[in-house]
């Protein structure tokens, strides 16, 4: 049965990976860019299905696990001396433990608390690259980036350019964390934490460790929040402009279009937040909307669809597919 | 490129439609080729900046005025016959989103050249890209100096002087008029603040913690504590307050010390903090009149290179002033600082442009004979353009007192400040009667008397390049 | 008169009352008996408007509760006393009994503070201890203070839930006579929800009783407690 | 000892403006159960709208009085459009569990924020201003001596204290405080009491809006006032209700003085730099050690 599972898995991520890589070759340098962004926010997004769509925990402060995964990893790169992907190893292990360690006070914590808690951990960010301003590098941050492709992926594929060497570079380890995801989501884990969530008596009830459970689900979001800062922060720099609080509420938006509780979501999701501002910044220049109003109207849409969705349709937009799909049957 | 190569593997996946497309490369462009953004009758400039957000205030004013000095240039029929258009995108001041905004800049709207980048932090997340695609990187208003180095960066330029340099000169100043003073600093927590600290080290100034020198977060603009900065130098006896900081952060600096019944005998701003107007503004929406706010104001030292943006008797002022208002569409173009500043670099871009099109102008030895050749032909290319830059860096004109001084070795715009203080009409007056334009590098260098004299404006208002 | 036709409530999946009907009649003391899980007190909680009913009518005085919220249920004369001794244990005595005359304290000033000094005649144990928290009583204070809540409201219906629950059998008998004293003198009709049925059917006029979310019986009081084989099919003895 | 006096009255300044913020908070969180993280916007919206009135010549006092009314009126408007709409959804599968119920409205009073800066930046362009105070904010001067406080300051302490005083006894003497207490605690037992629970809670949302739209009104004229300015402040204020216990209304304005004075010493003794982390180790501390806070109930902590 698991077998079962595992394969079916290996066929979505496999077909995850060509379709993505075939949009690589075909689209425009820009909108490569794009794609390696969406699928960091995948990454990221991820991260907040598992924590409050699977456990119902709600982190604000998503961002500063990622700043945890892209420090790491350019302190890797520039004080050890590895290149990227060793790095990237590093970066995920940071990561967890730092949600190991927020994982532990976050499980006494109900909703409110943990957004709020979460949300200082993620402003004091700032005052923590400049108080250890030899280390971090201050607000000036640490220059990284993928660097070039190497020969062996040249011969391979074709002379390849920056954006589309992000993307590439990108793709595995998206394709690696979608299939833990989906593995995940079926296991026997993320069964006791959909039981958490839903009624926490009745899961200890049932054997489930809550507390562990919290902390666990914290530790592995924080994994994926991890990764996804790593690769956001190998697109140029890692400093505090790269993960301010606007991040972490850019991807809960995006969880929250989505669909909170699918990893189908996450990818709608993180595609909606990179492409909508896009969309409408090429409306309102087609429909010479004022640049006062014009340059407010992506953050005044993606408000309001968020108050929408969370209002009409909480299950965000896979959810309201699946319901669809489910009708029809 | 390599596109041959690249299609029979792509054969062998059997994507071969999208072959063309998804070979994108980054190889040499030879100096004579079309370069992107440039046509017969359009240049395409990219800027980015934050529009919206936090640090937005003040700073979303500058690419309304650049575009109004190029609207005003396509007017008079462009540069060569060629149009200007200024593409601007809004990456609100944080560096995941400036990285798009360039790659947009730079993939979608194909421009020719950025200019006038703002914000410091952001600058830094594209920089090391763009140079690397050499796209020259023009008069980014940031007074950073790591990015002027022409070794590390070769295509971008300032379009400030330096943090360190303004400090250097304005802490030498300082110290030579007030040598009894006891002089102290408030600075924003940044690379702008620790850059001035470190010029004002340089000049011989250096201050000491909780007694001489106050720190606040930058962009706060003072929400959290500024009362105690100062009260602590005015507990510790601070004469002469230096102020590091925004146009806004100054503003609640003074208004606040003014509450506290803190009057030091003299404030020394550095020129990005020391707006006239931001600061009417701000004191006339606390309900502070204009007359009463003009006196605070007044006797504050700062520095600049170019003239007051209040100085109506100067010619680019005047000049600047009309275009702005017959051209600025913007949602705010009230003459200030920001609006000059954006003024003066649209006014530098079209003379470099111009200059670089101009077929009497020189190049460096190994770019003269194609990029004469290019000028002749009306072609525009980036390799001519940075060469013309760096080569003419004295020649390209602009409203400051002091000469661009671009070269092989340095891209750092100006290297000359000259100190004033405000009179009651709050415009910035030279504090010796006349002028006096010092200049100094951001290292070690030593301060001088400088001998530029600024070039008069044509009556067009169109640089001569 | 309340009367009660194929009231369907469900929980989910779950159908707690599965098309009940009965009336209780004014000036009466009707009890609702059966075992846990039976569906009496979803029954009240119905009635009172706590939870939705699925379909069937209720009606009060000819007129259909069905759709209403609880406060507006409350001003049209029903109280509702839920199982659990239901006061707020941080707030004072005073302000508990208070608190159920709120809605109507601008329009009748003088009657509700004649109400308050009734209830606190009832229970002098709760006069005592009017400026204490709820929460330092002992169970049957408290059972005597949500009682007095729903007094001061001044109801022509009182549905009572399981208010012997927890208590020492003095406590309880000397609520249940109270209750039975307020039914015979003031005419207040009352629904009582009871698990000890041999307390309630001695004091109750008629007699409900439920099985399984259904009315298995709807007799006079005497007449069900007298049913020995009804009893012993769904009381246990 | 000038400095120390500074610091104190600073910190009693500012705090009695961050446990305004907080009274805020705790309303809405006993009220609605909600953590409103769009308080400030509304605080934000009000007071750019007092700014606005006062730059077209009107009296401070008509725009003070304004702008509460705009603070009430946005309190009352979100409840009713989104978070009155959301809690009636209970039972759709996603708001089913209570740990999605609490974070649900969290997530909708982030669009709230969204909404009114992004509508603040397209009605006054983000413009960057300052704003006025009712009383002179010169420093006092006694015996000859200016004073390291300001009669602002005084102004805002007293003000901030009849606001208590009002509140105190409008919760503790009134037939409509003792229903929103009743509500607050157990809303069935309230419902079953003839109280209308959401109309009680509409008002809770007003009532916290005109706090935070007065906070806003106190705590501009020391910084300035542009769409992202009150973010820290919410920060702050949450922090207090934290450190008092988020369900305590003494307990949210003794977090709020708490903290006024902390950040005030960090920002004296050591750096302002200091005062993000101070307030971090802070929140931690009292999670870690006391997670109910210092006056909060046990049981609100856990789901």
């Amino acid at each position: 049965m698991f077998k079962r599972i595992q394969t079916g898995n290996l066929i979505k991520t496999f077909i995850f990976f060509a379709v993505i890589f075939y949009l690589g070759k075909v689209s425009d340098p820009y909108n490569q860019g794009q794609l390696s962004v969406v699928l960091m926010y995948f990454i990221g997004i991820l991260s907040i299905t598992f924590l409050t769509g699977l456990s119902g925990q709600i982190s604000l402060g998503q961002g500063a696990l990622m700043a945890v995964g892209g420090y790491t990893c350019a302190l890797g790169i520039l004080n050890l001396g590895l290149n990227y992907w060793q790095s990237i190893i590093f970066s995920v292990l940071a990561s967890l433990v730092a949600g190991w360690i927020l994982g532990i006070t976050a499980a006494r914590l109900s909703g409110p608390y943990l957004a709020g808690t979460t949300l200082v951990i993620a402003l004091a960010i700032p005052s923590l690259a400049n108080r250890f301003e030899s280390v971090f590098g201050g607000d000036v941050g640490l220059n990284v980036e993928f660097g070039a492709p190497p020969q062996w992926f040249v011969n391979l594929i074709g002379e390849i350019g920056f954006e589309q060497w992000q993307l590439f570079a990108t793709l595995p380890f998206a394709s690696i964390a979608l299939f833990f995801a989906l593995n995940l989501f079926k296991s026997r884990t993320g069964r006791s934490w959909r039981a958490v969530r839903d009624h926490e008596i009745a899961a200890s009830l049932a054997g489930i460790n809550v507390q562990r459970m919290k902390i666990f689900t914290f530790v592995v979001a924080s994994g994926f929040a991890g990764l996804a800062g790593a690769m956001y922060g190998l697109r140029g720099i890692v400093g505090p402009s790269v993960y301010p609080i606007s991040l972490s509420l850019t991807l809960l938006t995006g969880a929250v279009l989505g669909g909170l509780r699918s990893i189908g979501g996450a990818f709608i999701g993180a595609v909606l937040v990179v492409f909508l501002p896009d969309l409408i910044e090429s409306l309102s220049g087609t429909w010479e909307i004022a640049l006062q109003i014009g340059n407010y109207l992506p953050a005044m849409v993606s408000s309001i669809l968020l108050i929408l969705t969370v209002v009409l349709n909480p299950a965000g937009i896979a959810g309201g597919l699946h319901h669809h799909k489910s009708r029809h049957k | 490129m390599n596109i041959r190569a690249s299609l029979s593997r792509k054969k062998l996946i059997g994507l071969t439609a999208v072959l063309i497309a998804g070979s994108m490369t980054l190889a040499e462009i030879p100096a004579n080729a079309a370069d992107p953004g440039v046509s017969a009758t359009e240049i395409v400039l990219g800027m980015q900046l934050p529009e919206t957000g936090a640090a937005s205030p003040g700073y979303n004013k500058v690419d309304d005025a650049m575009r109004a000095y190029f609207d005003y240039v396509n007017s008079k029929g462009g540069i060569g016959g060629k149009k200007i258009r200024l593409e601007v995108k809004d990456d609100t001041y944080k560096a995941g989103l400036t990285i798009s905004t360039a790659s947009s800049l730079i993939n979608k709207e194909k421009v020719f050249a950025f200019i006038g980048s703002i914000g410091t932090q952001t600058h830094i997340s594209v920089i090391k890209d763009i140079n690397r695609r050499k796209i020259p990187d023009v008069f980014v208003n940031s007074g950073f100096s790591d990015f002027y180095n022409p070794a590390t960066y070769p295509t971008t330029f300032a379009a400030l002087g330096t943090y360190v340099t303004e400090a250097k000169i304005m802490g030498k100043y300082l110290k030579e008029k007030y040598p009894d003073k006891k002089i102290g600093i408030l600075y924003q927590s940044d690379d702008f603040g620790r850059n001035a600290l470190e010029g004002f080290a340089k000049a011989g100034l250096t201050f000491e913690a909780k007694k001489t020198s106050a720190d606040f977060i930058a962009g706060t603009q003072g929400s959290v504590g500024l009362a105690s900065q100062l009260t602590q130098l005015k507990a510790n006896g601070v004469e002469i307050v230096i102020i590091a900081a925004v146009s806004s952060a100054t503003a609640v600096t003074l208004l606040t010390a003014s509450a506290l019944g803190y009057k030091p005998d003299k404030w020394a701003v550095i020129s990005v903090g020391s707006d006239a107007t931001t600061f009417q503004t701000i004191a006339g929406s606390k309900g502070i009149p204009a007359s009463m706010s003009a006196a605070m104001l007044t006797g504050l030292i700062s520095a600049s290179h170019a003239p007051a943006p209040g100085d109506s008797a100067d010619e680019y002022v005047t000049a600047f002033k009309k275009i702005n208002d017959d051209f600025n569409k913007g949602a705010d173009k009230r003459w200030d600082n920001n609006v000059m500043q954006g003024m003066n670099i649209g006014y530098m871009a079209t003379g470099a442009l111009k200059g670089t099109l101009n077929p009497n102008s020189t190049f460096s030895a190994k770019n003269n004979k194609t990029c004469q050749a290019n000028a002749k032909k009306a072609t525009l290319t980036r390799v001519c353009f940075i060469d013309y830059i760096e080569t003419n860096g004295s020649k390209i004109e602009s409203a400051a007192f002091t000469a661009l001084q671009y070269s092989a070795t340095t891209h750092e715009a100006f290297s000359g400040f000259w100190i004033g203080a405000y009179d009651a009409a709050t415009v910035l007056q030279p504090v010796s009667g006349t002028r006096v334009v010092y200049t100094t590098d951001s290292g070690n260098g030593p301060v001088t008397v400088s001998n530029y004299k600024r070039p008069a404006i044509a009556a067009d208002a169109l640089p001569k390049n | 008169m309340l009367k009660i036709e194929n009231l369907v409530t469900e929980y989910g999946a779950v159908r707690a009352l599965d098309g009940i009907s009965f009336t209780a009649a004014e000036g009466k003391i009707t009890t609702v008996i059966g075992a846990n899980g039976a569906g009496k007190s979803t029954l009240l909680r119905t009635i009172s408007g706590l939870e939705r009913a699925k379909s069937g009518q209720i009606t009060w005085a000819d007129k259909s509760l069905i759709g209403k919220a609880p406060e507006a249920i409350v001003r049209s004369g029903i109280a509702h006393v839920p199982e659990g001794h239901a006061v707020i244990s941080q707030l004072t005595v005073a302000e508990n009994i208070e608190m159920g005359a709120l809605f109507r304290r601008r329009q009748n000033r003088s009657d509700v503070k004649l109400a308050i000094e009734e209830v606190y005649e009832l229970f002098p144990r709760l006069a005592e201890r009017s400026k204490q928290l709820a929460g330092t009583l002992s169970g049957g204070e408290r059972q005597m203070l949500a009682i007095s809540r729903a007094l001061v409201s001044r109801p022509k219906l009182l549905l009572l839930d399981e208010p012997s629950l927890g208590l020492a059998p003095l406590v309880v008998e000397q609520i249940i006579q109270t209750v039975n004293d307020l039914c015979r003198k003031n005419g207040l009709t009352v629904l009582l929800v009871e698990q000890n049925a041999n307390t309630a059917l001695a004091v109750a006029d008629y007699g409900v009783l439920l099985s399984l979310g259904k009315v298995v019986a709807n007799l006079p009081a005497a007449e069900l407690k007298a049913d020995a084989s009804l009893r012993a099919a769904y009381l246990g003895y | 000892m000038d400095q120390f006096l500074s610091a104190v009255f600073a910190g009693t300044s500012r705090g009695a403006i961050y446990a305004l913020v907080a009274l805020g908070l705790v309303l809405v969180w006993r009220g609605a159960g909600v953590i409103n993280f769009a308080q400030m916007g509304q605080a934000m919206f009000s007071t750019y709208v007092a700014s606005t009135l006062i730059m077209n010549e009107y009296s401070y006092w008509i725009a003070f009085f304004v702008a509460l009314s705009v603070g009430t009126i946005l309190g009352a408007i979100v409840d009713l459009l989104v978070m009155r709409p959301l809690s009636g959804k209970r039972s759709s599968a996603m708001l089913a569990s209570p740990a999605m119920r609490g974070t649900i409205p969290v997530i909708a009073s982030l669009g709230i924020v969204g909404i009114l800066q992004a509508a603040a930046g397209m009605i006054w362009a983000a413009e960057e201003r300052g704003f006025p105070t009712p009383v002179n904010s010169l420093g006092l001067t006694i015996g000859g001596n200016v004073m390291p406080f300001t009669a602002f300051d005084l102004f805002v302490i007293g003000i901030v204290m009849v606001v208590l005083l009002i509140t105190t006894i409008f919760f503790q003497k009134t037939g409509m405080g003792l229903a929103m207490r009743a509500s607050a605690l157990n809303p069935e037992v309230a419902r079953l009491s003839g109280i209308r629970t959401s109309s009680v809670r509409t008002l809770s949302w007003a009532i916290s809006g005109a706090a935070s739209s007065l906070a806003g009104l106190l705590v501009t004229p020391s910084a300035n006032l542009s769409p992202n300015t009150l973010d820290l402040i919410l920060i702050i204020g949450f922090t207090a209700t934290v450190i008092g216990g988020l369900d305590s209304l003494p307990g949210g304005v003794i977090g709020g003085f708490i903290l006024g004075l902390v950040i005030s010493f960090v920002n004296v003794y050591r750096s302002p730099s200091d005062i993000f982390l101070a307030i971090l180790v802070l929140l931690l501390i009292v999670l870690l050690v006391r997670p109910q806070g210092l006056l909060g109930s046990k049981e609100v902590r856990r789901v």
